[in-house]
């Protein structure tokens, strides 16, 4: 049980670890112009912001964008 | 002719319900499941094949009850003798192989945003499996064998795929019950969380504006590109748990992989549309269904499965408590304060526990809107009841 | 060199059509069922897999075609030793799988609400099965064995899937003919059923208009709730059939099990989804394809194949005319009469026996809509034919 | 044969039989208010056709809805 | 309490990372093959699924790595032993399963249009798989086995499936580093065609405009019915291909049924998407992961390896070379000329070369657009991979 | 070698000939009238547009199609 508990501690500590380490060294890498290295894939935030908020509007929160495909 | 009746009766399943009316009860028991599942809404992506497997199951001649077979024998002749059902549960389900790619559909379907803005809330997805291992110590007190106490403990992971693979490595003879244990639970989490809640917090506590006390003391490092943190992250945790605990990757590392895709984009998108819709579901159906045809009433009328009902509540309830505890013991020490309800959702049961807590914490305080904050720790929990498991089957298997 | 030509020669498969001449015919055949599928819109989505599946089937070195092979080898073995299409045929069609996965589909996509609303008309769908049974015996006077007769009178239920699995369970080395019978003539069901309703009704009879009748004789307990009864109808069907006729469970039950989540609705959408459309479709392709392996020249041209052709047409026609005769029954001694087209939907092949019957019913008169009775007797003609399924096995398999 | 028909005869008639008693018994349990108990599952159509233009609209139609989910 | 840690630690995968470094190398690389799919769009789809199984294989205790089995043993005895991984590389990957049902998702996404509407261009498809006979005799000199020379060669194809599916066959130990260098190879396309192009051609050549070309020498007889002839040419080319190159039936068979049942429309849409969305995408996944898997330390660090890559780049750059001197050939002799872009993209690796050509010409003459002549050989470069294949399974296999 | 490119340009020039000998035939048999004798597949995207159209009107959106085949 000890064992147990302890390797669960320990792992989730590591990915608390891994975590931070990576948002230092993301911000680092792509000090927010990794968009433009990447190929566009995503439809901009703002836009499925909008989109999301229309359908909840208009839905009253009963239906979500589950996704949303280029075309 | 006379023969030729007696032998239509002996086609029909009918000397057997007035032979073994336990048939009877089994079909009963499915029913009232389908109830749960149709009416209630208690996860009925599960409990309705679970259910109606189960109705299936308990009445021989069909040969779609799940039964000991010559492990020797090959899948076409497992097919032939005993009919599709064992086919089925044969070559999918002991075969250990639907509960990772549910995982690798789940993991598509999973959001590591809240988790990442949060990350020190994660360690209440690990407090929050205390509840396997104290109820796996009590159940081999009961003269539960140490696998089959796993196998019930891991109940309190509150983790449907990650309960079935367990119970399939260490006891897959326990797989029908510990199944309906686990799901029926994770849908009565609107009921379990609150009634943990009250009995173990202050409404003080439960006032804890996690906003607020971000706006207090700020975070120190602002994430500047989540879309890359996001594709970068399940390719590093991967590593580290196949390191620590490759005993879980074939959890973790499908669910791992599932959400990579996802968060990829549409370069991926087939597969991630793949993953999440086609073989999610179709694998849901089929786990679901042969699941349920385990349970014959042979296998399941016995005081163990009564065990695991209740063992599974319990092992439920103290997981809550101690989510709850390790976030009182973090407040004694730190001046940003946690609400409680945070620990709460270590369990996992994602997403429907951060509802409930949120809901709680709306009733207290209609301003304090912690649902962000309690996915956090939320999805953690699957992860930490995905290392328990691993580090169980890896001692045990 | 001139032996590396020889070697090139050998790898063809052009020796071998010189040889067996009848190997053209076979693919002359192929490309008459391509023919019909495609051009002429025969149960295309079927029609075309198995006949493609054929074309491929009849050139050696391919391993394209259905062997026997010893039935200890493992299903790796036999996709090494004998090629993909034998692993598909060993693994999901000769372990009868498929075919409960494909009525699953059927169940997904079948709606019992015309068949409610008219239960009295269920009857006419177990009186459009006499065809099998009359075929059988007359099969077995044929030469044939009785399992033999069983898988050949089944095509007389007018069900794909039904035909097959009884086929596999029964007289699997006949699987082939049968499929193609079963299939071919469900496809010609606007020219069968026009064609015995002309010999067996007269004018009068096809102007009973059912709804006047309904008008005359309204029903005592109209439906309140029709959402909800849905939903707990296959439920209760499935336990009536469990406990009658088990062998029909694993058709029955899936069919059954796949209607349930359709009704139940969003809630298990994403199930239903899964069954009637992903899974359905994949099984669609490789049923028709492997049943298509399944015709090498070998195989297809012998007497007994033309004897099911001619037979399965027979069993056909006696479907149909059983229907209508008891219809014709029941009108000597009810005062609400019933349209003699009803009876001849009971032979299922559903819903294009219903189109046709709603077709010849405005043929006389223009306002003589009949479609959701005719619907009513046609889906319980499935149930009939699944229930004739499971007694043959049962007393046979 | 005989055996047979009786059978096939014999299930239907309990297909029959269970059919008018479900009817008989779910007009009495649900007379006509189940509706309100259920959950309503159903998204109505001129709101699809709303979000879907909308999103349409937004991305110039380069995005389509592929799925709305209740939540 | 102390050995409890001594047993934790062996749980962990540390033990191993010390002992053998390699493994820490392999996971190196796994990183940099997801960089080149995630970040650099190399072949996402499946290099992302292969680099992930790479990368989750090299942990044991975890048994996501393929490993040599007892082939006697049953599907579900590979899977209670070796995990999940070797179940679905056994079952799917190894018996060669896999790669004729992504063929068959293919097919559903080809069109032959382009290639029917200018068949003349189809024999560079052929000639441009000279590099994988080329490669195939000097690998062999370079002390490979005839076996593995072959698999090594069909790299030479550009074209992922048949290349697994040929290594599967042949020699099914280099599968991993033949599938990466395939796909790493298919992926770097617009790198390659450009470099050979250069090397090959003179900037005359390449202001060949092929709708001049066309103008100035119209075809003799234009297509006056494409949908016809769209549903026709599958079947007929089955039959030929079927006739002359049995052994490529696996593969060729189902794509052009793939394409037969996309061409028919509407009334088999329900088969064409699900070969081309579900099957396809599920597959996918499944191939990429088990190929990835196979890339252990032990069968990935060798010299071997480094061959296969030096040689399937050679392999590639004599195909599109092989191409385009065949046109210089042709063009020697024909009044009408055709641009060398068309004889590089006979390579296949659909449809990227075509569009890398586009890019050139255009580059040359703006308005010259010669995408549609590309299309031609690309495809037909697919069939002459496919048969090539076909040919060394059926003299080596 | 020799063997493995001989076969690969047979079979294409076999493809090429099959090619021409369709195009031939298929202009003989369907001289531009075979839409007609073949069932029209292709439903036009206006009539599917109000197909759906009314099909959620009527079903306030309960009901949506999800394929449309010809029969
Ligand atoms: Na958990
Ligand atoms: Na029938
Ligand atoms: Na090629």
């Amino acid at each position: 049980m000890v064992i147990g508990m302890i390797t669960v501690f320990t792992v989730l500590f590591l990915v608390y670890l891994t975590g931070n380490l990576l948002i230092r060294f993301v911000n680092r890498i792509s000090s927010g112009n990794s968009e433009n290295n990447l190929p566009d894939h995503h439809i901009s935030g703002d836009k499925i912001a909008v989109i999301t908020a229309a359908v909840e509007g208009i839905t009253n929160g009963k239906a979500s964008i589950t996704t949303i495909q280029k075309q | 002719m006379m023969d030729l009746l007696e032998k239509l009766y002996q086609m029909t399943a009918i000397q057997q319900l007035f032979e073994s009316p336990e048939t009877l009860l089994m079909i009963l028991i499915a029913f009232f499941l389908l109830y749960l599942g149709i009416k209630k809404q208690y996860e009925p992506l599960l409990l309705v094949p679970i259910s109606f497997g189960m109705l299936l199951a308990n009445f021989p001649g069909g040969q779609m009850g799940v039964v000991k077979v010559d492990e020797t024998l090959t899948l076409y002749q497992i097919a032939s003798q005993y009919g599709i059902m064992n086919f089925v549960y044969y070559s999918l389900i002991k075969t250990g192989f639907l509960p990772p790619i549910i995982f690798l559909g789940v993991g598509a379907l999973t959001d590591f945003g809240p988790m990442l803005r949060n990350l020190r809330l994660a360690f209440f997805g690990a407090a929050a499996q205390i509840g396997i291992f104290t109820v796996l110590i009590s159940a081999v007190a009961f003269g539960f064998t140490l696998k089959e106490a796993s196998a019930l403990g891991i109940i309190g992971g509150a983790d449907g795929p990650t309960a079935i693979y367990t119970t399939i490595k260490l006891a897959p003879h326990l797989l029908g019950p510990i199944a309906i244990a686990a799901y029926s639970y994770m849908a009565l989490v609107p009921v379990i969380i609150p009634f943990v809640v009250r009995l173990t917090t202050t409404k003080k506590e439960l006032l804890i504006n996690m906003k607020e006390q971000d706006k207090l003391f700020p975070s120190t490092s602002p994430i500047k590109d989540l879309q890359t943190l996001k594709i970068i992250f399940p390719i590093a945790v991967g590593t580290v748990v196949s390191i620590l605990v490759p005993s879980s990757v074939p959890l973790l590392g499908m669910l791992l992989f599932g959400n990579l895709v996802k968060e990829i984009g549409v370069s991926t998108g087939r597969l991630s549309k793949a993953a999440s819709d086609t073989i999610l579901n179709a694998a849901t159906i089929f786990l679901g269904l042969a699941v349920g045809a385990t349970m014959t009433s042979k296998a399941f009328l016995n005081v163990e499965t009564i065990m695991i009902i209740v063992g599974g509540f319990i092992a439920f309830a103290i997981s809550i408590a101690g989510g709850i505890f390790a976030v009182k013991g973090y407040n004694l020490f730190s001046k940003k304060k946690i609400n409680p309800l945070i620990g709460a959702t270590g369990l996992s049961a994602v997403p429907m526990a951060s509802r409930v807590a949120n809901d709680i914490a709306l009733k207290h305080d209609s301003n304090n809107h912690l649902l962000q904050y309690a996915m956090a720790s939320n999805i953690s929990g699957v992860i930490g009841s995905a290392v328990a498991a691993g580090v169980l089957i890896s001692f045990l298997g």
